[in-house]
């Protein structure tokens, strides 16, 4: 089986909408470790690709396995969370009624049940933990602030904050710099090759600026399936890969 | 050390509160039983069954506002937990008749002799037991919640699709017990109640105390409410409320946790529910009425939802301004009503106590950023409060 | 020329006698009606039906139009002397005619002249008795009505007058009914068992639901005429389940029309709008009361438009209710886009309101709202009775649904509601006033609503409780269609119309309508967001 | 917060204290008698019970005109239980503890009566109930002056099978306790006479039920096998117009099918195109075409009252007249509007009706009523084709259900009962 020894596996993929096919026979794998960019004009299907990962969206057809051997298209969103997928939307999605530290008491990895919920007090380790994502994300001066309150980018940060907090092996980041200013994209990259250095990441970005600071394999994915793999240089170098960018 | 149990899982307001109805639940039945009615102080039994009733209805909008306000599930159909409930203790209280109906048959409530029933059917028995009725009281509103909610949260029903079906719930019920033969007294409901536990139900002692039940309960709904939005649970709910799949991908089974507070919001409204039959003396299947309902959660729209207090104050005051009307103006009470909900909606979107949680929030908001980043101006940007996502 | 003043002298005759010349009449003299007429005036009905068979017995020509006064209950007496007299109103008295002369006499004070009474029993032998009249008439109307009546009564008496009048009658139609009033006549006599069967085989060929009623009571007798009647009844009760099906169908359309049209507008404002439009029953309220008014002023001025009052309220309700509509979201609604919850507190308010506003305006009671004759009535389809108002409904509800979408798709204000609809701030910067399209949608929402009203108004109460009545409907078959979604609303109003009525025959009404409820809270656990739902990863952005 | 929403708040704080002001018991004057007036003026039920809430008026009025009773005026406390049951109750209980009202007009349906019922015998006072309804009650506190099932639904069913021949009967109705008494009592009824149950079709719809298509054809089915066929109704109000235009519509004609009803009278027929309806009959105890001077006389006044001359009258409306006039009666013999006394002195009161007889309240707190039975004519009034010979005495315990065929009513000293049982002679319940 090929899928053993990888951390993602996609073969085959396919899923419609309506006749609309969003995913088209799409392949991929993850290496442990590995950070990977995805790009694609709009439409290429990287967010469905990612609602597929996330037991979102159930694939018509094709295998989707996580650490070679968990077939995540058996599993809804919580149970693949737990698996150790984490995903960050497109649009920023923070708890805006809670503050920042609740966000991420919330997304902090423990047990999920309603009864434990109920009865839960926060131990002196997960308030270290909490302390120590605040100020990797550097939101440690605001940890009272209601999430609302953040700016864009501040959310966006908050929300690889939560990611973190939930410990996973794998994370999902749709779009991470986007509405950021240039400051922060750097910033921003910086923080996700950190990340990176413990646990795989996957990346759909559309800003090539970003894409070069990461500099990691890029996946270029076009109606639904990959059109080009390889560096960065390679992939845009890539006569397909300007067609579809530039249009025809 | 119990106080400081209590006061780590109640806030200031819920705390006022809790004080409030438990003075009122001794003071009142003081009152109206040991004051000469000549007395300046007196409130009559008119009053007490009265604001009674009021305080059963916001009991209602504390459950309704435990599943909407902090979970963002509108439920267009709880009067029928709360008609379930008061069927279950207007089942009691019609078996306490006993041979006292006007046919003097010992077990048959009047209703079944009426339409020449033999025996009594089997969902009837146990109910002259009053632990029994007690239990059925929380248990049918809670045993239907849960396979509703079990179906429907499961299948991620939402929304308005949610909210439709809840309706469609309501009015299910509302015809199935219009029917007599269904074996629930049909449109005439269940009525002409003599006693409960052994008390004379018209006697004023008997009303003060069911009215000091009421404002008990009411204070342990509000203390059980507080209890669980300020546990992680509930900033799980609210989480929910605001961005479900976020929720969801963080790991939390949604669905199991709308299925307990949906299931918790249900039983409170059957003890609503129960506590309001033997005040108003008859339990029909008007109850089920979809606009019931609908009512209900205008009550929580006009107190505040999403917070305690507000449901208990809304329920209140338009019952209150309902009662009003109807006998100042009865012939145009019900342009005031609308008028009333269509302004609210308009001048006070979070209810007559966002008002206050607005001013509060914003205050709070602002020492916070004061204290993180000295000297820099509090930004009016944002709206203190995030705009809870609607049902949508 | 001598024949053609007779002639006239004779249409005139008729005229005035109304339904009653025919050939062969008699005559008979004053002095043997006098009584028989006097007898008319029984205290009881019992004494009536006497004099009215004594009367029809004597063939007199002038009998059927003394009879016809009596079923339009026109014949008097006074009260002092007991004569019998012919009475129209007039003022405080009766214009009084003499029933056999037709001379004019004294008018008659109002309170100093009694009714002859006449019951449904009395009416229907006086219709027996002038059917006997009348089925040699000229007119062949009349002749139809005669041979119909005694379809009806079966009376064996007069198996020889309608041999007499099969003989002469030119009319196929007129003649089968004639015929199988014969047989219904055998049927009820005590002619021989061939006569009979073959009777038997003539109303198995026609009515078959009639035909049931004259078979059964002869189902328990013996003999081969017992036999032939069994074997007629089974091939027509097989016949009947069949269309029993039909019938189902047919009236879950019909019943899914109603649902449709109660929908449709909700359909947009709820639908496409997103506003949880609790006041929308009172827009298709207020298209019932337009259509009242509407007819108020017809009937005052000009009665003879009647029958198009329909299509006269039809724009007017349209322009109603959209107009209310446009001000309730000019007014109201506009402040609550983008918070759908508050659409619904507010909406529930403006409800209160309108119902209150109605009903102090035009009373807390039912208002009338005519039918227009093409509306009233009914007709055969095989065994299929149709009435016309359903099928008008039917045809109308798609009508109207064809006439939406073709709003939607293909004009210009259809293209901008969908653009706004779909994408409020890139409509804006393309320069859409979305403001005014925001009214417009609601206004055509309600419009549509207020149309509805003027249907509904055909077959239902018009009270200020009409919009109540219809609105859980109105949202079960929205959302359980899919939100957003016409032809979800059209597919889901008629699939719920068709089960409801093909649970009712063996559920009953009440339990039917209980499952139906029952079934539509599963059907939304399998598809949660309706039956034609948006698939895709838009709709939970 | 914007100087609108503050503005808003204002006004607000200013009504809930002008409300908290006007809440406060008033000061009863002592120069006028109150009577409180109960009925829906919203919701399903305003449809009906409005007109009755303007016939108390109108009859406060003339009362008043004719200088008021014992010398004080009359005066009518109005309140709207908005068609809510248990507001029903928390309304009787205002009129009675907070506004001091000496007897209580009002309620429509049977859940009415019943959510108040106890309030009424808690607080000893008086209701006078102005419908039909199906038996079954009496409470010394409450006063019935509509029809009992026995001054209604049996004399009609006598009118059908012996004038019009009917061995075949429907009944519809809808589904709530009235029909299902009614029904119960007619099939009991009709199978002692020997009809035999396939004969009978009972059929039962929900409240408010519009859509006839299928009930009706099945009516026509069931009325095409070779007997007489009737329809007895007990359809509720609401449900009736839709009921009456898919009859006209599918051609169903008195003369075929008659239907005889028991809750469609003048103000329902209102709502109606009437000339497909010719001939279909209702049973009541008053029709507004009563050729009686008394009758002649009312309509004047109630049309001078509304200034409408095409207001209709219905059976309880004169139900009501005769509630109220009795009231009135009582209250000058007791001297006093005591309840006890007046309940005591009403007793054998007896008062004209408008059909130019008279009604006595019995001492089971059922009135005496002539029972007619009208049929529609085209302009929306009744031809009045039967009578009772005499009058009939409502009887509250129905003789043809076996519950309650043992209990009379007896509310004179020194039986004083509701529920007396004739075989074990003991009065079976507890009120009072």
């Amino acid at each position: 089986m090929k899928a053993k020894d990888t951390l993602l596996y996609l073969d085959g993929v396919s899923v419609s909408f309506d006749g609309f096919r969003a995913i088209n026979n799409l392949s991929l794998v993850l290496q442990a470790g590995e950070m990977r960019a995805v790009i694609g004009p709009n439409g290429a299907g990287k967010t469905t690709m990612m609602d597929i990962i996330t037991g979102k969206t159930r694939p018509d057809t094709g295998d989707v396995y996580f650490k070679g051997e968990i077939d995540l298209t058996r599993h809804d969103e919580a149970e693949i969370a737990l698996l150790g997928i984490g995903r960050k939307f497109q649009k920023p999605t923070v708890f805006e009624s809670h503050t920042v530290e609740d966000n991420l008491m919330l997304a902090l990895a423990g047990p999920r049940s309603a009864f434990s919920a109920l009865f839960h007090r926060q131990s002196a380790d997960e308030a270290e933990r909490i302390d120590d994502i605040l100020h990797t994300i550097r939101l440690h001066t605001k940890r009272d602030w209601l999430a609302a309150n953040l700016s864009h980018g501040q959310k966006q940060w908050l929300e690889i904050g939560m990611l973190l907090a939930q410990d996973p092996k794998l994370l999902l980041v749709d779009e991470p710099v986007a509405g950021m200013t240039d400051a922060e994209t750097a910033e921003t990259a910086k923080l996700l090759r950190e990340i990176a250095k413990t646990r795989s990441v996957l990346v759909v970005e559309h800003d090539m600026h970003f894409v070069r600071e990461l500099d990691v394999k890029v996946t270029c994915l076009h109606e639904g399936s990959v059109l080009a793999e390889g560096s960065l240089d390679y992939v845009s170098n890539d006569q397909r890969v300007i067609e579809v960018y530039l249009g025809r | 050390m119990i106080t400081q149990w209590f006061f780590t899982h109640v806030d200031r307001r819920g705390a006022i509160v809790i004080a409030l109805l438990v003075a009122l639940a001794c003071l009142v039945p003081l009152s109206n039983l040991l004051l000469p009615p000549t007395s300046a102080l007196h409130v009559p039994t008119y009053l007490v069954s009265l604001i009674g009733k009021y305080l059963t209805y916001a009991l209602l909008a504390v459950a309704l506002d435990l599943v909407w306000g902090f979970c963002g599930i509108l439920s267009l159909g709880h009067g029928a937990f709360f008609a379930l409930g008061g069927y279950a203790m207007g089942m009691y209280l019609m078996r306490q008749i006993g041979p006292r109906g006007v046919y003097a048959d010992p077990v048959l409530p009047d209703f079944m002799v009426f339409l020449n029933w033999k025996e009594l059917p089997w969902f009837w028995h146990g109910f002259n037991h009053f632990w029994f009725a007690a239990l059925m009281v929380v248990l049918v509103p809670g045993i239907l919640a849960f396979g509703f909610g079990w179906l429907a949260f499961r299948s991620r029903v939402t929304g308005v699709y949610l909210s439709i079906i809840t309706q469609a719930l309501t009015y299910a019920l509302l015809l199935a017990f219009f029917r007599n033969d269904m074996g629930f007294g049909g449109n005439n409901g269940l009525t002409d109640f003599k006693d409960i536990l052994g008390f004379n139900i018209q006697a004023d002692s008997t009303r003060s105390m069911l009215f000091a039940a009421t404002a008990l309960f009411l204070a342990l709904a509000v203390f059980v409410t507080s209890f669980i939005v300020r546990s992680k649970l509930g900033k799980v709910l609210v989480g929910v409320r605001d961005a479900e799949s976020r929720m969801r991908f963080l790991g939390y089974r949604v669905d199991r946790y709308k299925l307990f507070v949906w299931t918790v919001s249900a039983m409170m409204a059957g003890i609503a529910g129960a506590l309001y039959v033997p005040q108003v003396g008859i339990i029909n299947p008007s109850e089920f009425e979809p606009a019931n309902s609908i009512e209900a959660v205008i009550w929580v729209a006009v107190g505040g939802r999403g917070t305690i207090i507000g449901p208990i104050l809304g329920a209140v005051l338009v019952n209150f301004g309902k009662t009003y009307f109807t006998a100042a103006f009865p012939e145009i009470w019900l342009f005031a009503l609308g008028a009333l909900f269509i302004l609210v909606t308009l001048f006070l979107p979070k209810g007559i106590l966002g008002l206050y949680g607005t001013w509060e929030t914003k205050r709070k908001d602002r020492i916070a950023r004061k204290r993180s980043e000295p000297g820099s101006p509090a930004t009016e940007r944002a709206t203190p409060i995030a705009e809870p996502q609607a049902a949508e | 020329m001598q024949l053609i003043r007779l002639l006239a002298v004779f249409l005139v005759l008729s005229g005035v006698f109304a339904p009653g010349m025919e050939a062969g009449a008699e005559t008979v003299d004053d002095a043997t009606l006098r009584p028989l007429i006097q007898a008319l005036a029984a205290e009881n009905f019992d004494e009536t039906t006497k004099a009215v068979s004594g009367l029809a017995k004597t063939g007199d020509a002038r009998v059927s139009a003394i009879l016809n006064a009596l079923t339009a209950g026109d014949l008097y007496i006074v009260k002092a002397d007991k004569a019998v007299f012919i009475g129209k109103r007039d003022g405080s008295d009766y214009a009084a005619t003499d029933p056999l002369t037709g001379a004019k006499l004294a008018p008659v004070p109002r309170n100093a002249a009694e009714k002859i009474k006449v019951n449904n029993r009395l009416r229907r032998d006086i219709a027996a008795a002038i059917g006997g009249l009348t089925l040699m008439s000229d007119n062949p109307a009349e002749r139809r009505s005669a041979a119909e009546t005694i379809l009806k009564t079966r009376d064996p008496e007069s198996i020889a007058l309608l041999d007499q009048a099969i003989a002469a009658e030119k009319d196929s139609g007129i003649k089968a009914v004639m015929q199988q009033a014969k047989a219904a006549a055998v049927l009820n006599s005590t002619a021989p068992d061939d006569a009979k069967i073959a009777a038997i085989a003539e109303v198995t060929a026609g009515n078959s639901r009639d035909a049931l009623g004259l078979l059964t009571p002869l189902q328990g007798s013996d003999g081969p005429v017992g036999d032939a009647a069994h074997s007629a009844i089974d091939s027509i009760n097989g016949k009947l389940a069949l269309w029993n099906g039909i019938q189902n169908i047919v009236y879950g359309l019909s019943l899914g029309s109603v649902l449709l049209l109660a929908a449709i507008g909700l359909a947009i404002t709820f639908g496409v709008m997103g506003v949880i439009n609790m006041a929308h029953g009172e827009m298709v309220m207020i298209g019932a009361y337009t259509t009242f008014v509407v007819q108020q002023i017809i009937r005052a001025s000009a009665p003879g438009l009647f029958d198009y009052s329909l299509l006269i309220a039809l724009p007017a309700a349209f322009i109603v209710s959209g107009a209310v509509g446009v001000v309730i979201e000019r007014g109201i609604i506009r402040f609550l886009y983008g918070r759908p919850l508050e659409t619904l507190l507010a909406t529930w308010g403006i409800s209160l309101v309108l119902q209150q506003a109605i009903r102090s305006w035009f009373g807390a009671s039912n208002v009338q709202v005519g039918n227009p004759s093409w509306m009233a009535g009914s007709f055969d389809l095989g065994l299929l009775t149709l009435t016309w108002s359903r099928l008008w409904i039917i045809v109308f509800a798609l009508s109207v649904f064809a006439v939406l979408q073709l709003v939607l798709k293909k004009t210009m204000l259809g293209l901008r509601m969908r653009a706004v609809t779909q994408n409020r701030r890139m409509a804006s910067a393309m320069g859409i006033r979305t403001p005014w399209v925001d009214a417009l949608t609601f206004g055509l929402g309600s419009g549509i609503a207020g149309i509805a009203g003027v249907a509904l108004s055909q077959i239902d109460n018009v009270s200020p409780n009409l919009g109540q009545g219809y609105i859980i409907d109105s949202f079960v078959v929205v959302v359980f269609g899919g939100v957003g979604n016409l032809w979800g609303t059209l597919v889901g109003a008629m699939s719920l119309g068709i089960a409801n009525k093909f649970l009712e025959p063996f559920a009953g009404a009440v339990l039917g309508k209980i499952l139906v409820l029952v079934l539509i809270i599963l059907f939304i656990q399998k598809r949660p967001r309706g039956l034609f739902a948006l698939k895709g990863r838009a709709i939970e952005a | 917060m914007s100087s609108l929403t503050a503005r808003f708040i204002g006004t607000f704080a200013a009504a809930a204290m002008g409300a908290a002001l006007a809440f406060s018991p008033a000061v009863a004057a002592d120069d006028t008698i109150k009577v409180g007036i109960l009925h829906s003026l919203s919701g399903t039920m305003a449809i009906s019970e409005t007109t009755l809430k303007d016939t108390m008026l109108f009859l406060i009025d003339e009362q008043n005109k004719k200088g008021g009773v014992l010398g004080k005026k009359l005066e009518a406390v109005v309140v709207d239980p908005a068609s809510d049951w248990p507001l029903f109750a928390e309304k009787a209980r205002q009129l009675i503890e907070q506004d001091k009202v000496a007897a209580v007009f009002g309620c429509w349906t049977s859940s009415s009566r019943k959510s108040v019922l106890p309030v009424f015998e808690e607080l000893n006072s008086m209701l006078f109930y102005p419908v039909q309804y199906e038996g079954e009650e009496s409470s010394r506190n409450v006063f019935y002056t509509g029809a009992a099932p026995n001054q209604q639904a049996i004399p009609a069913v006598d009118y059908l099978a012996k004038e019009e021949g009917v061995e075949r009967w429907v009944l519809a109705g809808t589904d709530y306790v009235y029909p299902q008494t009614t029904n119960k009592i007619l099939k009991a009824y009709l199978n002692a006479k020997g009809v035999k149950d396939e004969d009978i079709m009972i059929n039962y719809t929900p409240f408010g039920h519009s859509d006839w298509q299928t009930i009706v054809s099945d009516i026509k089915k069931f009325g095409s096998a070779g007997k007489k066929t009737a329809v007895v109704s007990t359809i509720n109000g609401d449900a009736n117009v839709p009921f009456y235009k898919e009859l006209a519509n599918q051609g169903i004609k008195a003369e075929d099918i008659p239907v005889v009803a028991f809750s469609v009278g003048e103000e329902e027929l209102a709502g109606l195109d009437t000339k497909p309806l010719v001939g279909h009959l209702a049973a009541w105890n008053y029709f507004q075409s009563v050729d009686a001077d008394a009758n002649a006389e009312f309509i004047k006044e109630w049309h001078a009252y509304t200034k409408n001359d095409k207001r209709v009258t219905n059976d309880p409306m004169e139900a009501t007249y005769i509630g109220f006039n009795m009231w009135v009666k009582a209250v000058e013999a007791a001297g006093t509007t005591d309840s006890n006394a007046v309940i005591d002195s009403i007793v054998g009161v007896s008062v004209p009706n408008l059909s130019g007889g008279s009604a006595t309240m019995m001492p089971n707190h059922h009135i005496t009523k002539p029972v007619l039975i009208g049929e529609v004519q085209d302009d929306g009034q009744f031809d009045i084709v039967y009578q009772t010979p005499g009058l009939v005495v409502g009887d509250e315990w129905s003789d043809y259900l076996p519950g309650s065929k043992d209990l009379i009513s007896d509310w004179r000293k020194p039986m004083s009962c509701g529920n007396f049982n004739v075989v074990s002679g003991k009065c079976g319940g507890v009120t009072n």
